[in-house]
């Protein structure tokens, strides 16, 4: 019991093992990420073994026309849940932004102005958003529940019961023809663009870093000089504006809107991103985990409605997929646990 | 007393030990408890105090060791079975149900039940209102427990042990939030336990306590027993020189101060309902410490001078610069850093990397287009880390794999880095151990040489003493006391803190 | 000394009555919103205060404040249940088709079996978010889509038409008690259990208190994971009895039953003052922030304003309630404060 | 050193695994196309063998629907050829397109399509018929204009369904008094078409005043919850026309729990035989219309079928068989409609006739 034995000194090289880091990005990768590269892989055999037709070019237009507008909003949604926020009002904000757009193309603006204003509109909703939660302090789980139901309540009293068409086809096009010699949509290609920049943004930026220290300890963050309240209420006002983006696109690809255009996927983004590894809790998570998720769903519905199941059926491997992806990173840790109540109690 | 400790103990802890990974937090837990007795259980933070009591708790298992209660070896499986063992413990912090009745707060799961297994209130607001009036103490039983005083928070603690009848009271400092009145309602307590048969153990760091209460003390450091000996028969000299293992002077390794021009300035700063008018100046090459009670504001007063809250009114210059209110990175730009009291919440990141904590005040310099680059990153953490002499294994490890000294270090890294004129350091040694206690205090030392001006918050009287230049002492939000180190001692802080005027202390 | 014994108790005693009152007025300033809203509506409409017309306030906002019950329990315990949505229509179905071919089921069978369908999903939900300790937002969103694909598959476009349900099933739905209809009954009579129960009781203590202070709760040797699970059958259970009442009340069911009761039923329990992070509220305030929705809906049909803005209101609504209660607790929070440091000054 | 991760990373990727097979094995089996050879007596002549019909309905779940199909399917097999009905689980245009892409990717001869909304599927249809496939839509008409042509079948004239159902209303009430009308989805296209008609109509009614239109969204609580409203709001109401099948049972059935209403108040519109037979019965609702949906499809399946042959045409006035319905002439596109057939009337269904369907 000499006072020179260095008891407390941590040994830390079997630490790794013990304690589940999230070190290096490429450690990262192998863990959830590298499950979805695995599963997208898995849909992708299937699909082509199912229909011939499955790998074609056409599909993978089609694929990221179908979920390009989801796939958009999926990406602020991963910033503002990293940061242990998060937004359910996006679907609503989409077609909010497509409900202004319509109503002042149908009065007479010019569809410029008219997808400006829609633009201003998610800034502004986003904004209600971002102040309610950071300055007056709410829980945005509750705000965007509000919002979500105000801000399709405006679109509705906007435009309904009509729908507005007739928006010039040199605009339409663009949401339903591939970008000239590829197979690419415009969409999912803003989508790709937008993904490298969350991507850069989230894992090598000075903000990036500020967001994941939000979503992991929120006071050490504001500890350590970060704004988190001007960053929470920026995100808010990202993911309206990105939103209202994604309803402008939607708008044009149906060449068309109606007040509830877009109306329930919320859950359907919040699903992809959770998916996609990102944790509720906030903190974890990385945009190439979402753009896979995106791919994966994208590509499991692609195939099952060409193999013409039930679509029921795709909701189902959704929830699946969901739960999975929660469940199993725990798996371990729960099994150590009941082994060791067994234990104690043997 | 002396018959009753002839009596066989109510509880013996023999050895145990205990790991966490590769941290190893007891070593050699031992402590024996005789019936009636008061028996204080002193040892520096991360001695391994908090552990054993967990232990006594049933909230850790041991790894191995013996526990005796009432001479039969035992097994804890959780809290409840501890309970059920007659064991009953007040946490360092109060573990409250801020949405629950202060009575149910005390009753919580064993609540007094009437017809039907129906949960009977007015008996248990009766209840609680006993013991309150055991421990001397109004408070209605009713209100919620959000919103209380520390020190309320803490009476219903103590008021939850004492409903258990407990054979074995165990209190894990819980002094440290009282006022002098209290404590010594707290004691008399403590008394009564005793005389109806109660063992209590008294963990405290207020050595002074432990002589004006306690028949033993045991004494430990390092994580193992060191001692345990009737209070007539130790010194207070005796029990520092068990519990540092050294010369106090090792610890505290103090350059004379050569004070040099302001460097900060705080002009009547008030935040209404926590501190009133509050001025000092911190000059280069000082350390300033901030004593007094816990609660009294002094962590409250770091934190609006930094930006985290804010102020009222007044004003807070740096090197002659406003700064603006509640804004931490103009704080930072004007050169000050915050070493906050609690690291795991607020100093670091637990699950970043150890290089991305160090960088994570410095990520705008570290930027180049725009971008972090992590060879940059990891340049800058090595720099500190070897600096401070970090133990670690991988950069790329979470600090939380690191013990609470390196974690401080990791901390220290992260403000130093910036290169700041003026650190305030809050707490700068809780739940460190010994050797590395004494490096912080030497790198302080060395920073303030070269210039820093240092703002200190502690609540280890040693450590005011052994390391500040001046001692301003907090009483209730207001400025009690500004001592220079020569008329700074023990009595004359503790005086200051409580509101005793030397007069009435005579 | 004793300068500073004696004056302690005074201060603390009065902000603690006016806590206390502030607190209670929850309900009570729900339910004066309730009859602001009722008696403006009959001052504009005199048909409103019909007894026909209020029986339908109390039908109307039944259903919602049943699952608010079992969502309030869930709530409180800091989790959510996003799947009651889903276990009303697949509840109400499978009922709906046992009596299509089992016309003469005894009734109570209906509603045990209705119940035991949502016991069983509660179940699922109770044990994955305990068991592998994940957040019951994903497990339970998850559960949606499985759930409700799960109904689609059995549902394969049929319906169960009103002739397929024995007249003393839909007795429930419509028959009255002294002019209270019985469906309102029964949801009261659940209310005022769970209330009770939710006071009286331990184990239902435990929920609150798990919630509030999660450490603290296993210090306190509270089962926490046990409590959790019990919450969630329960409320997957009165899910799948609201589902029994569904087709009660509407003699028919499709797959689109109870389609997007989940986020209405979040949003009657946080207009009914349950904090959404737990620890705090009660089954009456949930119960009564349906009845004010639903009441809030009514009136604006009656009222004669278009319906097109019942979104709009009802999102607007949420979000004040929820200001309002923040701003609630921060003036009892300062109003405490305040006191004690006039206890300090003293 | 680095079991733990490795296992655990093992047990993701199998589970991963596992899962896609899971996803696999579910949809194997469970499809929904039906093939089958010719049963021969009933083929037309001009017909093309073996041809391949998509039917996307609103969804896959709307009863009305998929009676529809299944007459489609019905045409289909006589003729020799096969129909896949696919869609989504919700009524919107987005959960249809993919629907369309199976049928292109599927190189299908015809899609016959009940639109979610009027123009968002237009350029998905257009890239079907640049495939050569023929447009075919029913119960709710597209509105593309001349890209893709189609051919719409009309379950009934649509001016004659909104007039009749005025008419039907003002002759039980004497042709006066409030009315209202409850409808599906704001969106609706149909609805909209045919509320239009029936305010024309009303002007025929000047002792008659529409006081409301409430949307129910074919959801039966959202139905109840509106027509409550609408009930406290007009105390006066004397007839409710709800032209979509479950706000006309939602309310039958709400009447029918509170009889004393039926004295003042009349419920009229558009329902299915089978919903609202004991409604009939029992003396809740007098009468109400309804075409065929099974022959909707059929007619819609033989239109198709024709398209592809080429043995049908979008010619105004040009005809086709539809089997056991008989012949068809192609109507002149109109102001809002592109060339169009008409079933036929609908049927009026009371207590003398209810029990004849069985739909």
């Amino acid at each position: 019991m000499t006072s020179d034995l260095p008891t407390m000194t941590p040994v830390t090289h079997s630490h790794s093992v013990v304690e589940n880091g999230n070190g290096a990005p490429w450690r990262a990768l192998l863990r959830w990420e590298s499950a979805l590269v695995v599963v997208l892989i898995g849909a992708l055999v299937f699909g082509s073994s199912e229909s011939p037709n499955f790998l074609n070019p056409t599909n993978f237009f089609y694929i990221g026309m179908n979920m390009g507008e989801v796939a958009i909003m999926a990406l602020p949604l991963t910033l503002v849940i990293m940061t242990g926020e998060i937004d359910l009002s996006v679907a609503s904000m989409l077609g909010l932004s497509g409900a202004v757009m319509g109503y002042l193309f149908s009065n007479g603006w010019s569809i410029w102005l008219a997808m400006a204003a829609a633009l201003v509109v998610g800034v502004l909703g986003g904004a209600v958003n971002g102040l309610l939660v950071a300055k007056v302090g709410l829980p945005s789980i509750a705000v965007t529940i509000g919002t979500l139901a105000l801000f399709r309540g405006i679109a509705e009293i906007l435009l309904a019961p009509r729908t507005v068409t007739g928006f010039p086809s040199s605009l339409t096009t663009i949401g339903v023809v591939p970008i000239p010699g590829t197979q690419i949509a415009y969409s999912a290609a803003i989508f790709l663009g937008l993904a490298v920049v969350a991507g850069i943004v989230l894992h090598a930026t000075p903000l990036g870093r500020a967001l994941v220290a939000i979503g992991l300890q929120p006071e050490a963050a504001q500890f350590s000089g970060i704004r988190v309240n001007r960053i929470k209420i920026w995100l808010f006002v990202l993911s309206g504006v990105v939103c209202a983006f994604a309803g402008i696109l939607l708008t044009l690809k149906n060449a068309s809107v109606s007040y509830d255009a877009g109306t329930g996927l919320e859950l359907n983004v919040v699903a992809i991103v959770l998916f996609g590894g990102v944790s509720i809790f906030g903190g974890r998570g990385t945009v190439i985990g979402v753009v896979l998720a995106v791919a994966i769903v994208g590509a499991l519905q692609q195939a099952l409605t060409q193999m013409n199941v039930q679509p029921e059926v795709q909701n189902i491997v959704i929830g699946v997929l969901l739960l999975i992806s929660v469940v199993i990173p725990n798996g371990g840790e729960a099994i150590r646990r009941i082994r060791d109540r067994a234990r104690r109690h043997a | 007393m002396t018959d009753q400790r002839s009596a066989p103990p109510v509880l013996v802890l023999d050895h145990a030990t205990k790991r966490f990974g590769a941290v190893r937090a007891l070593e050699d837990g031992s402590i024996t408890l005789y019936p009636g007795e008061a028996h204080a259980l002193l040892g520096e933070n991360g001695a391994g105090k908090s552990t054993l009591v967990k232990i006594l708790a049933g909230v850790y298992g041991a790894d191995s060791g013996e526990l005796l209660i009432g001479g039969e070896p035992v097994t804890f499986n959780g809290p409840g079975a501890s309970r059920a063992a007659g064991v009953s413990i007040i946490y360092q912090e109060p573990t409250l149900f801020p949405d629950l009745s202060v009575a149910e707060n005390i009753f919580m799961g064993r609540q007094p039940l009437g017809v039907g297994r129906r949960i009977d209130r007015a008996a248990m607001n009766r209840a609680a209102t006993e013991i309150f009036a055991r421990l001397g103490v109004q408070l209605d039983p009713s209100r919620v427990a959000r919103g209380l005083s520390v020190a309320d928070q803490q009476i219903v603690e103590i008021a939850k042990a004492l409903s258990f009848n407990a054979q074995v009271l165990v209190m894990d400092e819980p002094t440290a939030a009282l006022t002098t009145v209290e404590v010594g309602r707290l004691f008399e307590v403590i008394r009564t336990l005793r005389a109806q048969g109660a063992a209590v153990l008294f963990i405290t760091h207020r050595i002074e306590e432990a002589f004006a209460s306690c028949q033993r003390v045991t004494i430990m450091r390092d994580g193992s027993f060191v001692r345990t000996a009737p209070i007539e028969e130790v010194t207070v000299e005796d029990i520092i020189r068990s519990m540092v293992g050294r010369d106090l002077d090792a610890l505290f390794p103090k350059t004379p101060a050569a004070p040099g021009e302001v460097v900060l300035d705080v002009e009547h700063l008030c935040r209404d309902g926590v501190f009133y008018d509050i001025s000092f100046q911190v000059r280069r090459g000082e350390i300033v410490a901030l004593a007094g009670l816990v609660g009294a504001g002094r962590t409250e007063v770091a934190r609006a001078v930094f930006g985290i809250d804010r102020r009222t009114s007044g004003t807070v210059r740096v090197r002659g610069e406003a700064l603006p209110n509640g804004k931490p990175l103009a704080a930072m730009n004007a050169g000050v850093a915050l070493v906050p009291e609690d690291r795991r919440q607020q100093g670091l990141v637990m699950e970043m990397s150890i290089d991305q904590n160090v960088a994570l005040a410095s990520l705008r310099r570290l930027r180049r287009f725009g971008l972090i680059w992590r060879s940059r990153e990891r340049e800058l953490a090595t720099t500190w880390a070897t600096r401070l002499q970090l133990r670690f294994s991988r950069m790329g490890n979470t600090v939380s794999t690191l013990s609470g000294g390196n974690q401080q270090k990791v901390v220290l890294g992260k403000w130093l880095a910036r290169n700041p004129s003026l650190l305030i350091i809050d707490e700068p040694t809780r739940g460190i151990d010994v050797g590395t206690k004494a490096e912080v205090h030497r790198l302080l030392d060395s920073l303030v040489v070269d210039g820093l001006a240092v703002l200190m918050i502690s609540s280890e009287l040693l450590e005011v003493l052994g390391m500040a230049d001046r001692v301003i002492v907090l009483r209730e939000g207001r400025i009690a006391a500004d001592l220079t180190r020569a008329e700074a001692d023990e009595d004359s802080i503790m005086r200051a803190a409580t509101g005793q005027s030397p007069a009435a202390a005579a | 000394m004793s300068v500073i014994t004696a004056p302690a108790a005074a201060p603390t005693e009065r902000p603690v009555s006016r806590l206390e009152s502030l607190l209670r007025a929850r309900e009570l300033g729900i339910a004066l919103a309730i009859l602001l809203v009722f008696g403006l509506t009959t001052l504009n409409n005199h048909a409103f205060a019909r007894v026909a017309s209020i029986q339908q306030l109390l039908i109307g906002a039944a259903l919602i404040a049943l699952l608010g019950v079992g969502e309030t329990l869930v709530i409180v315990t800091r989790n959510v249940d996003l799947s009651v949505g889903s276990i009303v229509g697949l509840s109400a179905y499978i009922v709906g088709d046992l009596f299509k071919y089992h016309h003469n089921m005894p009734v109570v069978l209906g509603f045990v079996v209705a119940i035991a369908v949502g016991a069983a999903i509660g179940a699922i939900n109770g044990f994955v978010t305990t068991v592998a300790r994940v957040p019951s937002l994903v497990v339970t969103l998850a559960m949606l889509y499985i759930v409700r694909g799960v109904d689609g598959l059995i549902v394969n476009g049929k319906t169960i038409d009103p002739g397929s349900i024995p007249k003393a099933f839909t007795a429930v739905g419509y028959r009255t008690l002294f002019g209270i209809p019985w469906l309102a009954i029964i949801v009261a009579v659940v209310v005022a259990t769970a209330g009770y129960a939710m006071r009286s009781f331990r184990s239902s203590r435990d929920l609150y208190g798990i919630g509030s202070n999660p450490d603290a709760a296993v210090l306190a040797g509270i089962p926490a994971g046990r409590r959790v699970f019990t919450a969630f059958l329960i409320s997957g259970s009165l899910a799948g009895l609201a589902g029994a009442l569904f087709l009660a009340l509407h003699a028919q069911i499709d797959v689109s039953g109870g389609t997007g009761y989940e986020l209405a039923v979040v949003a009657a329990v946080v207009v009914g003052g349950v904090a959404i992070f737990g620890g705090s509220g009660t089954v009456l305030g949930a119960a009564l922030g349906a009845v004010l929705l639903n009441t809030i809906n009514q009136a604006l049909v009656a009222s004669r304003i278009s319906a097109f803005w019942n979104g709009a209101i009802a999102g607007g609504l949420l979000l004040v309630a929820i200001a309002f209660d923040r701003w609630l607790s921060l003036r009892v929070a300062r109003s405490l404060q305040s006191a004690e440091g006039a206890h300090r000054d003293l | 050193m680095d079991t733990a991760r490795t296992v655990r990373r093992k047990v993701t990727l199998a589970l991963a695994v596992t899962l896609v097979g899971a996803v696999v094995a579910a949809c194997s089996s469970s499809t929904t196309t039906t093939t089958t050879s010719p049963t021969g007596s009933a083929t037309a002549t001009s017909v093309k063998k073996g041809l391949t019909v998509y039917f996307i309905p609103k969804d896959t779940q709307n009863p009305y629907e998929v009676i529809a199909d299944k007459g489609g399917q019905r045409a289909l097999q006589e003729l020799g050829g096969k129909v896949v009905v696919s869609s989504g689980t919700q009524d919107t245009a987005a959960a249809q397109i993919p629907s369309i892409q199976a049928a292109i990717q599927a190189h299908a001869d015809a899609i016959v399509i009940a639109g979610n909304d009027p123009s968002a599927l237009c350029p998905s249809l257009n890239q079907a018929a640049t495939a050569g496939i023929k447009i075919v839509a029913f119960d709710s008409d597209i509105s593309c204009g001349s890209s893709p042509v189609h051919l719409f079948i009309n379950q009934a004239n649509t001016e004659q369904i909104g007039t009749s159902e005025v008419d039907l209303l003002a002759k039980a009430i004497g042709s006066k008094g409030e009315i209202a009308i409850l409808s599906a989805a704001a969106s609706a296209t149909n609805q909209n078409a045919w509320i239009g008609y029936m305010k024309q109509q009303l002007k025929k009614y000047p002792n008659m005043k529409l006081v409301s239109t409430v949307y129910g969204n074919d959801d039966p609580a959202t139905s109840l919850t509106v027509l409550q409203g609408l009930l406290s709001a007009y105390p006066n109401l004397r007839g409710i026309i709800s032209p979509t099948t479950v706000g006309i049972s939602t309310a039958a059935q709400y009447l029918d729990t509170h009889k004393s209403l039926l004295s003042t108040l009349t419920l009229t519109g558009l329902g299915l035989p089978s919903q609202m037979k004991s409604y009939v019965h029992d003396g809740t609702v007098k009468q109400f219309e309804l075409w065929n949906p099974d022959n909707l499809g059929y007619l819609a399946g033989y239109a198709a079928a024709g398209l592809a042959s080429g043995s049908a045409s979008l010619k105004a006035d040009s005809k086709f068989e539809a089997g056991k319905l008989g012949s068809y002439t192609v109507l002149a596109p109109s102001a809002t409609t592109g060339p169009s057939v008409v079933l036929g009337p609908p049927t009026v269904f009371d207590i003398s006739n209810i029990d004849k369907f069985n739909f």
